[in-house]
C-alpha cells in the first residue's frame, strides 16, 4: 500500500470544499503533484500545501493500493472521499458534510464524528463512523427521488435526523439513537438503529427498519405479529399505507 | 392628491386596492389597508444619514464613502453572507444577486426563518398550487393549518378566503367551511365552523392520519393521533372529502415546528390524495411582501429559490448548509451584508452573537437592532412607498408596486449599483497593485 | 414556548426601537391556569427560561392555550430561547421550544439593554 | 461583417446548398458589407435558428426549477467570460438558455404558454435571458371572457378581447390548450372530447377553437391559432386530433399561411384503447396533413431520459404524476387556465415511450412536406432542447435509426412503422424545419431566412455539406449541431466554437393589434365588472407595463391596420 498522511497546518476557520482528498486523484500523482491541487475555501482557491502538510510514500499506484491518512481535526472539511471507487482513507478527527458522497468502492473510516450527508447517494464501500453521524446519513440530495444505493454505513454513536431518507439500497446500521424521520420514503434499504428514534419509515415504500430501543409508530402502520430476529422478540409493522407502501418495521417488544 | 390602487408592501397578501392620500410629499391618509399595512405605509423614524463605524461609534458619511467601506468589506471576506431580500422590490434582488456572483458570496432571504422548509417540501412533492382569486371564486371548503391571518394577514380571509365571494362563491362566508388546524385558540380559529387543537409537534402524524382516513384506510389508524381523537379526525376528513374546492393555507406553526418540511411534504401529498376524490390546492401564507419576489427572482436567475452558495462562481444550493443561520451557527462565513431585514431581532439570540463578531453591512430606512451591531449603514428608499417595483404575491403573482411619494434617499438598486461599481474599480485596482 | 406574529408585534416591526415595540413584543401570553399558579396576578413579571437562554417578560392571559403552552411574539425577546441548531434544513425551530417558567420581580430589559451585552468584534 | 464562402442553405429563398458570401451590416442582411470576414469555406451555413415552440420563461419554467433541485445542479457550469452561472438541464436557468440555444445556433425561441395575468412575470424572465430574440404565445382557451364571448357567439367581441389580452400579456398569438378542460379542471374534472360542453358555460371546445381561429382572422394576426387538442397523452387521441381538423377547414386564413398550427403532435398521434395496445397512427395523422393544406404541426419528438412536463393542460399532469408516482405541482389561474408540472424519465425498456419515440419521428418523415412540420421536443416535455442535434441525426439517418431500434422492446415494430420508413432528410429539409419553416408559421418576416433585409442571424457549423454523408456519419452531423462554429446574432458573433463570446439582448415581439372601438367599449363593460367581482387585483394593476419589455419589436395587426407584408 501506498500511505500518505494530511494533516491541516493550523486550525480552520471558513470551511474547506476538498472534493480532491480522494485515493482516485491521489493515485496516480507524486506527493509533489498532490501538494499542488487546489481545493476551495470560500471564494479562495488554495492549494492543499497551503493548508495541509503532506507526507508519505510517492506514486503512481492504482487507487486500490492506496491509503490515505487525514490526522487532526477535519470537521470543517467537506466531501472527503466524495466519489471514491477504492483505497481507504482513514480520518483520525472529524469530518465535515458530505464525507463519502457518491461513494462507490473501498473503505472510509472515521474515529470522531462525521457531520451532515455522510455517504450521501452512496453507491458501494463501507464507512464506518465511531462517533456521531449528522442528520441525512445515507440520503439523497434535496428534491432527488434516491438515497444511497448500495454498501454499507455503520455509525457506532448516534445519528441525526433523517437518516437514510430516500433509501433505494444498502445497509445503515447505528448503534446509538437516531433522530426524527429515519428511512423516510425507504424503496428497499435496511435500517438497523440499536437505540431510539421518532416517526421511523415516513412513507416507506420497500425495505426494512429495525429498531431495537424505542420509538413512536406513525399511524399509516398496520400492526401485525412479534417476530424474533436474532434471538430478540420484536412487533411487526407493516407501512407505510399512507403510501400503500410494502415496507417492514420491527420494533423490540416491549419497548414502545 | 390620491393615488389609487396602490399596492400594500407589507404582506404576502399584496393587497392592490390601496387609496393613498398625498399632500406636499407626504402621506396624509392610508384607505383600504389593514392595521399593519397602514402602520408600513404610513411610515416610521428614519435613519437619517449613511454611518461607518469608527472606534465603536457610528459616524456620519457620505453614501459614497459607504460604498466604499461595504465594498471593502465584502472583498476582504473570504465567505461573504448577503442576507435579507424579502423586503425588497425584484429590481434590487436581481443587484443583489449580481453583487453575490461577484463577490463569491452566500446569498440568503428571510426565507429561510419563515417558509425554508415549505420549499425543501415543495422540492420533495411538488406544489398543488392556485391563484388566490380561484380561491375566492371557487373554494367552499377553507383549511388554515398552523396560520392565524386574522393577525399575520388581516385582510385574507375578506379578499381571497373565507369571507370573499365570487362566481362560485356568492353568498360568501355563510356557505363556506373554514377549518382551523393549531396548537391553540387563535383570532382565526374562534372564526371557525371547526377548530383542531393538537399537540405541539405532532402535524406530520396527524396529517398521516388524515391521509388515511381519506383514503378509507381508517381501520389502521390508531385512536389518538397527536392528542386528538380518531372520530374527529374521521369527521375533519369527511369534511375535507365533501369539498367541492378545497384550499389548504399553512403557516409557520407547521413550518417552525418539530417535522419542520417532512410536515410540508405531507400536507402536500395529502392535498395530492384528495385531488384523487375532489379538487384541492395548497398555499404557503408568505409574511413579507416580496419574500416570493427572492424565490422567483433567484430561481430564474441559479436555479435555486434560497440559500445560493456563489463562492466557487458556480451556485450550489442546500439549507442546513447554506442557510444563513447554518453559516452563523457554524462560523462559516466572515462578513454580512444585510438588507431589508434585521436578523439580529429575527435569529436566535446565538447565532445573533456569532453574526456581532463579523463586520456587517446594514442597508435599510429604519433604525433596527441590527443597526446596533452594524459597521456600515446605509438608509434606503421605501421599497413600494418610495420607490417602485415588482413584487410577487403570495401565490406567485406579479405585481408592479407603485411609488407613492418622492425621497431623497436612494433606492436599494441605487445603492446594491454603488456598492457594486465600487466592488469592481477596487477589484480592478487590486489586481493593477497585484500585477505591478 | 411557541413564538409568532401578532398584530401590534406586526405592525411595529419597522419601528423597532420605539416603546411601542417594546409593549407588543416583551410580553408572553399563558393560560390563567398556568397565569394563577405561577401566582402572577400582583403585577409581578415572567422569568422564561432554557438551556439557551432566560428572558424575563410580561404576562398576558390568554384564552386560546392551553395549559403549559405559552406564547411569545416573535422577536428578540422570544429569540433568546430558541437554539441555534437548524435540524438540517436551515431553519431554527421557533415553535414548541421546551422552557421553564417562574414569577419574578426583576425588571423586562428594553431593547438597547437587550443587545448591550452583545460582545462585538471591530471590522 | 462577410462570411465568406459558406455553403448556405436558405430555403425561403431557394437556395439550397450553394456557396456564397453573405453579408451583414447593421445587424441586418445586406447586399455588400466591410470589417470583419468569416471564413466559412466548405462550411454549412444556415439563417439562425428558430424555435416556435418551446418553454422557456414564466411561471411553469420557476416552478419546475424551485421543484427540481436535483435537476438544477446537473447543468452547473461557473461564471466565466462574459457568462452568468449555467445551472439546470431540463429547467436551466434563465442564462443557460440563452448561451445553450445560441450554441445549437438558435437565435430566436417563442415561449409558448403564459397567461395573460401571469405574462408580467414570463416577461421578467424573458428579460433575463441573453441573446435570444423571443415571444410569448397568450392562452385564451380556457379563458371566461373567451367562452363567454363564444356562448353569444359574439366573434367581435372576442376579437376585442384578443386584441386586448395580447396587448396586456404583450403576447404574440393565441395559444389554445386543451380549451374547456383547463376551466372544468377548476373543480377537478376535464371534457372529454371535441363535443362535451364546459360545466358552467354551456359552449363546447369545438367551438372555443372555431371561433378564437375567427378571431385570429378578423384580427390578421401574424400567427395563426396555436391549438394542443384535447385528449393529449390519452391512447386513442388520434381521432381528437383529426375531428379538430376537419373543424377547422372552413377558416379562411387571413394571411399566407396555415389556418391552425397544431403543436407537439406526437402526443396526440396515439392509438389503442389502454396503455396496453397503446399503439402509433402517426401515419394517419400525416396522411390527413399531405391531403389539406391548412394545418402546419411540430413534432413533439420524446427522447429517451431525463424530461420535465409542464403544461397548461392541468388534468393531464395529474395524470402524469398519478402515473408516475412522481412529484407534482398544480396552478389553476383565476378566470383564465390552469397548468402543471411533474418530472419524468422516458425509458428505452419502456414499450409506451419506444411508441412514443418512434411517433414523432414518423410524423416529420411520412409528412411529404417539410414545411408543415417543424423539429421541436416541446422542450423540455419531450426532452429538453439541448437535444435537438440528435432528433435531427434521427431524421437525417436511417442507420441510426435502425440501431437505436435495435436496443427498443422487441413488439415496437407492431406498434408503429417508424422500421419500414427509408426517408432521410436532407440539408434543406432540416433547414425548412428548424429555420424557414417555423419562422413562416410564426409570421416573422426578418427570420428563418438570409434574403436582404432579413435579421443578421446565422449559423455556421464545423460541417462541410458536400463531404459529410449524414446518413452513415449521423455522430459528426449531431456533434457539429450541438456545437456551432460560429453563432452570428443580428450581425454580432455570439457564440464561437462552442464558447459564448458576447450576450446582447435581444428583442421580445409582441402583437399590437387594433379592434373596432364600438367592439372594445363593449368589452370593456365586461372586464369592468370582472374586475369587480372575480379578479384577485385591479385592472389598473393587471396589464404588463412597458417597463417589463425593454426591447419590443411590436408587430401591427387587427382591423384598418396597414396589411402586412407576406412573407417570402
Amino acid at each position: 500500500m501506498r500511505n500518505i498522511v494530511i494533516a491541516p497546518l493550523a486550525p480552520i476557520r471558513i470551511s474547506v470544499e476538498a472534493e480532491i482528498l480522494s485515493p482516485d486523484i491521489f493515485a496516480p500523482l507524486s506527493l509533489e503533484q498532490i501538494c499542488g491541487l487546489d481545493v476551495w475555501q470560500g471564494n479562495r482557491k488554495r492549494r492543499i500545501s497551503d493548508l495541509f502538510r503532506v507526507v508519505g510514500d510517492e506514486g503512481p499506484v492504482k487507487p486500490e493500493e492506496t491509503a490515505l491518512r487525514l490526522e487532526g481535526d477535519f470537521s470543517r472539511v467537506k466531501r472527503i472521499a466524495e466519489g471514491m471507487t477504492a483505497g481507504t482513507v482513514d480520518v483520525t478527527g472529524s469530518v465535515g458534510m458530505h464525507a463519502g458522497n457518491n461513494m462507490k468502492g473501498g473503505r472510509l473510516r472515521i474515529l470522531g464524528n462525521a457531520d451532515d450527508w455522510l455517504g450521501r447517494e452512496m453507491r458501494g464501500g463501507s464507512i464506518i463512523v465511531e462517533g456521531n453521524a449528522g442528520n441525512y446519513a445515507g440520503a439523497g440530495y434535496r428534491g432527488e427521488r434516491c438515497g444511497m444505493r448500495g454498501g454499507e454505513i455503520e455509525i457506532r454513536g448516534n445519528a441525526g435526523a433523517y437518516l437514510g431518507e430516500h433509501l433505494c439500497g444498502g445497509n445503515i446500521r447505528v448503534a446509538g439513537n437516531a433522530g426524527d424521520f429515519p428511512g423516510a420514503a425507504n424503496q428497499g434499504g435496511t435500517i438497523f438503529i440499536g437505540g431510539s428514534c421518532h416517526l421511523p419509515g415516513a412513507e416507506m415504500t420497500k425495505g426494512a427498519i429495525i429498531v431495537n430501543g424505542k420509538a413512536k409508530v406513525l399511524p399509516g402502520y398496520q400492526k401485525l405479529e412479534i417476530v424474533t430476529i436474532g434471538g430478540e422478540k420484536y412487533q411487526k409493522y407493516a407501512g407505510d399505507l399512507v403510501e400503500n407502501g410494502k415496507g417492514e418495521l420491527f420494533i423490540q417488544a416491549g419497548s414502545s | 392628491m390620491m393615488v389609487e390602487d396602490a399596492i400594500c408592501s407589507f404582506c404576502g397578501c399584496l393587497c392592490d386596492d390601496i387609496n393613498v392620500e398625498v399632500e406636499e410629499n407626504n402621506v396624509k391618509r392610508v384607505r383600504h389597508a389593514c392595521r399593519l399595512g397602514s402602520s408600513k405605509i404610513m411610515g416610521h423614524e428614519r435613519i437619517r444619514s449613511p454611518m461607518v463605524r469608527k472606534d465603536g461609534e457610528l459616524k456620519e458619511v457620505s453614501y459614497q464613502q459607504a460604498y466604499e467601506r461595504a465594498a471593502e468589506i465584502l472583498l476582504a471576506a473570504s465567505k461573504p453572507l448577503l442576507y435579507g431580500w424579502a423586503s425588497t422590490v425584484c429590481e434590487a434582488q436581481k443587484k443583489g444577486i449580481l453583487l453575490a456572483e461577484e463577490v463569491g458570496g452566500v446569498l440568503d432571504s428571510t426565507a429561510t426563518v419563515c417558509h425554508g422548509p415549505s420549499v425543501i417540501g415543495i422540492e420533495e412533492k411538488g406544489l398543488p398550487g392556485a391563484t388566490l382569486g380561484q380561491v375566492k371564486n371557487r373554494a367552499d371548503t377553507i383549511v388554515f393549518w398552523g396560520c392565524n391571518p386574522a393577525e399575520a394577514h388581516p385582510r385574507h380571509s375578506l379578499r381571497y378566503s373565507s369571507n370573499a365571494c365570487g362566481r362560485f362563491t356568492p353568498e360568501g362566508r355563510s356557505a363556506k367551511r373554514i377549518i382551523v388546524v393549531d396548537v391553540r385558540e387563535t383570532r382565526t380559529s374562534k372564526n371557525a365552523d371547526k377548530q383542531v387543537i393538537i399537540q405541539p409537534g405532532t402535524d406530520y402524524e396527524v396529517i398521516s392520519a388524515l391521509r388515511m382516513l381519506v383514503a378509507g384506510k381508517g381501520d389502521v389508524v390508531p385512536d389518538e393521533v397527536g392528542g386528538v381523537a380518531k372520530k374527529e379526525l374521521a369527521s375533519l376528513a369527511q369534511m375535507l372529502l365533501a369539498a367541492k374546492f378545497g384550499a389548504v393555507f399553512f403557516g409557520l406553526g407547521i413550518t417552525h415546528s418539530r417535522g419542520r418540511y417532512k410536515n410540508i411534504d405531507n400536507a402536500l401529498s395529502l392535498v395530492a390524495d384528495l385531488n384523487s376524490h375532489t379538487k384541492f390546492v395548497i398555499m404557503p401564507m408568505r409574511g413579507h411582501y416580496n419574500v416570493g419576489g427572492i424565490g422567483q427572482v433567484l430561481a430564474w436567475s441559479s436555479g435555486y429559490p434560497m440559500s445560493v452558495d456563489f463562492t466557487r462562481q458556480a451556485p450550489y444550493f442546500n439549507p442546513g448548509e447554506t442557510a444563513a443561520c447554518d453559516l452563523l451557527a457554524k462560523a462559516d462565513t466572515d462578513a454580512a451584508l444585510i438588507i431589508a431585514a434585521d436578523p439580529a431581532s429575527n435569529f436566535p439570540r446565538k447565532i445573533v452573537e456569532e453574526l456581532a463578531k463579523m463586520p456587517i453591512i446594514q442597508i435599510d430606512p429604519y433604525e433596527n437592532p441590527t443597526t446596533l451591531l452594524a459597521d456600515v449603514v446605509i438608509p434606503s428608499a421605501i421599497a413600494g412607498v418610495e420607490a417602485e417595483g415588482t413584487a410577487y404575491r403570495m401565490d406567485g403573482l406579479a405585481l408592479r408596486m407603485r411609488k407613492l411619494v418622492n425621497s431623497s434617499y436612494p433606492s436599494d438598486e441605487e445603492i446594491l449599483d454603488g456598492i457594486l461599481e465600487c466592488v469592481r474599480s477596487l477589484r480592478s485596482a487590486m489586481r493593477m497593485q497585484g500585477g505591478a | 414556548m411557541i413564538s409568532g406574529r401578532t398584530l401590534a408585534q406586526g405592525a411595529n416591526c419597522e419601528s423597532k426601537m420605539s416603546e411601542d415595540f417594546f409593549k407588543a413584543a416583551s410580553s408572553c401570553h399563558l393560560s390563567k391556569e398556568d397565569y394563577d399558579l405561577l401566582g402572577l396576578s400582583d403585577g409581578k413579571n415572567i422569568l422564561l427560561k432554557n438551556e439557551f437562554g432566560k428572558t424575563v417578560l410580561s404576562p398576558r392571559v390568554d384564552d386560546g392555550l392551553r395549559k403549559g403552552i405559552v406564547f411569545v411574539p416573535m422577536g428578540p425577546w422570544a429569540n433568546i430561547l430558541i437554539g441555534p441548531d437548524t435540524g438540517g434544513c436551515g431553519t431554527p425551530q421557533f415553535k414548541g421550544v421546551e422552557i421553564d417558567i417562574e414569577a419574578t420581580n426583576s425588571p423586562i430589559m428594553d431593547i438597547r439593554e437587550l443587545f448591550g451585552s452583545v460582545q462585538r468584534a471591530e471590522a | 461583417m462577410i462570411i465568406r464562402g459558406g455553403i448556405v442553405y436558405d430555403p425561403a429563398n431557394g437556395i439550397f446548398g450553394e456557396e456564397m458570401d453573405i453579408c451583414i451590416d447593421g445587424g441586418r442582411i445586406v447586399e455588400d458589407a466591410k470589417g470583419e470576414v468569416i471564413d466559412a469555406r466548405g462550411l454549412l451555413v444556415m439563417p439562425g435558428g428558430v424555435d416556435a415552440h418551446t418553454h422557456i420563461a414564466g411561471k411553469k419554467m420557476n416552478t419546475g426549477r424551485i421543484m427540481r433541485p436535483d435537476d438544477s445542479r446537473l447543468g452547473t457550469e461557473p461564471r466565466s467570460g462574459v457568462c452568468r452561472p449555467s445551472t439546470g438541464y431540463t429547467v436551466p436557468n434563465c442564462y443557460a438558455m440563452g448561451y445553450r440555444y445560441a450554441r445549437m445556433g438558435y437565435t430566436t425561441a417563442f415561449e409558448a404558454a403564459t397567461p395573460i395575468i401571469e405574462a408580467r412575470h414570463t416577461h421578467e424572465e424573458l428579460e433575463e435571458i441573453p441573446i435570444l430574440d423571443k415571444g410569448a404565445l397568450t392562452l385564451f382557451g380556457n379563458n371566461w371572457e373567451v367562452m363567454e364571448c363564444v356562448h353569444d357567439k359574439d366573434i367581435a367581441k372576442l376579437a376585442a378581447y384578443v386584441a386586448w389580452g395580447l396587448r396586456a400579456a404583450r403576447g404574440y398569438g393565441i395559444k389554445i390548450v386543451n380549451p374547456g378542460g383547463g376551466e372544468a379542471w377548476g373543480f377537478g374534472s376535464n371534457v372529454k372530447g371535441l363535443y362535451d360542453p364546459v360545466p358552467n358555460f354551456d359552449v363546447t371546445p369545438a367551438e372555443i377553437i372555431h371561433a378564437l381561429a375567427e378571431a385570429n382572422e378578423m384580427l390578421r394576426l401574424p400567427h395563426s391559432i396555436h391549438l394542443h387538442f384535447n385528449n393529449l397523452g390519452k391512447p386513442g387521441n388520434y381521432t381528437t386530433a383529426l375531428e379538430t381538423l376537419e373543424a377547422l377547414k372552413d377558416i379562411k386564413p387571413s394571411r399566407m399561411r396555415q389556418a391552425v398550427h397544431v403543436t407537439h403532435m406526437q402526443f396526440s398521434a396515439y392509438g389503442g384503447t389502454s396503455w396496453r395496445d397503446f399503439e402509433s397512427k402517426a401515419s394517419v395523422i400525416a396522411d390527413y396533413l399531405n391531403r389539406h393544406d391548412h394545418a402546419t404541426m411540430d413534432m413533439g419528438q420524446l427522447l429517451f431520459g431525463a424530461a420535465t412536463t409542464m403544461t397548461a393542460d392541468a388534468p393531464l399532469e395529474y395524470g402524469n404524476a398519478r402515473l408516475t408516482h412522481n412529484k407534482w405541482s398544480n396552478h389553476d389561474i383565476e378566470l383564465e387556465e390552469s397548468s402543471g408540472v411533474v418530472p419524468m424519465v422516458y425509458l428505452r425498456k419502456m414499450l409506451v415511450n419506444a411508441v412514443q419515440w418512434a411517433i414523432g419521428l414518423e410524423l416529420a418523415l411520412l409528412t411529404e412536406d417539410p414545411w408543415k412540420v417543424l423539429m421541436t421536443t416541446d422542450s423540455p416535455n419531450g426532452s429538453p432542447f439541448v437535444n435537438y442535434p440528435e432528433v435531427i441525426a434521427l431524421l437525417m439517418s436511417k442507420p441510426k435509426r435502425d440501431s437505436e431500434m435495435a436496443t427498443l422492446h422487441a413488439e415496437l415494430s407492431k406498434r408503429t412503422s417508424l422500421g419500414g420508413i427509408e426517408r432521410e432528410m436532407d440539408w434543406s429539409e432540416i433547414a425548412i424545419m428548424t429555420r424557414a419553416a417555423p419562422a413562416r408559421i410564426l409570421g416573422l418576416e426578418d427570420k428563418g431566412h438570409l434574403g436582404l433585409g432579413a435579421d443578421g442571424d446565422v449559423s455556421i457549423y464545423n460541417l462541410s455539406p458536400e463531404e459529410v454523408d449524414a446518413s452513415k456519419e449521423h455522430a459528426t452531423v449531431k456533434k457539429a449541431l450541438a456545437t456551432a462554429k460560429y453563432t452570428i446574432k443580428s450581425g454580432i458573433v455570439v457564440c464561437k466554437d462552442g464558447e459564448i463570446i458576447a450576450t446582447p439582448r435581444g428583442k421580445t415581439y409582441w402583437v399590437d393589434a387594433a379592434a373596432l372601438q364600438a367592439d372594445m367599449d363593449r368589452l370593456m363593460v365586461d372586464l369592468r365588472d370582472k374586475f369587480e367581482r372575480y379578479y384577485s387585483v385591479q385592472m389598473s394593476n393587471y396589464a404588463v407595463q412597458d417597463v417589463y419589455v425593454t426591447n419590443p419589436k411590436v408587430i401591427k395587426a387587427g382591423l384598418g391596420a396597414e396589411p402586412l407584408k407576406e412573407v417570402a
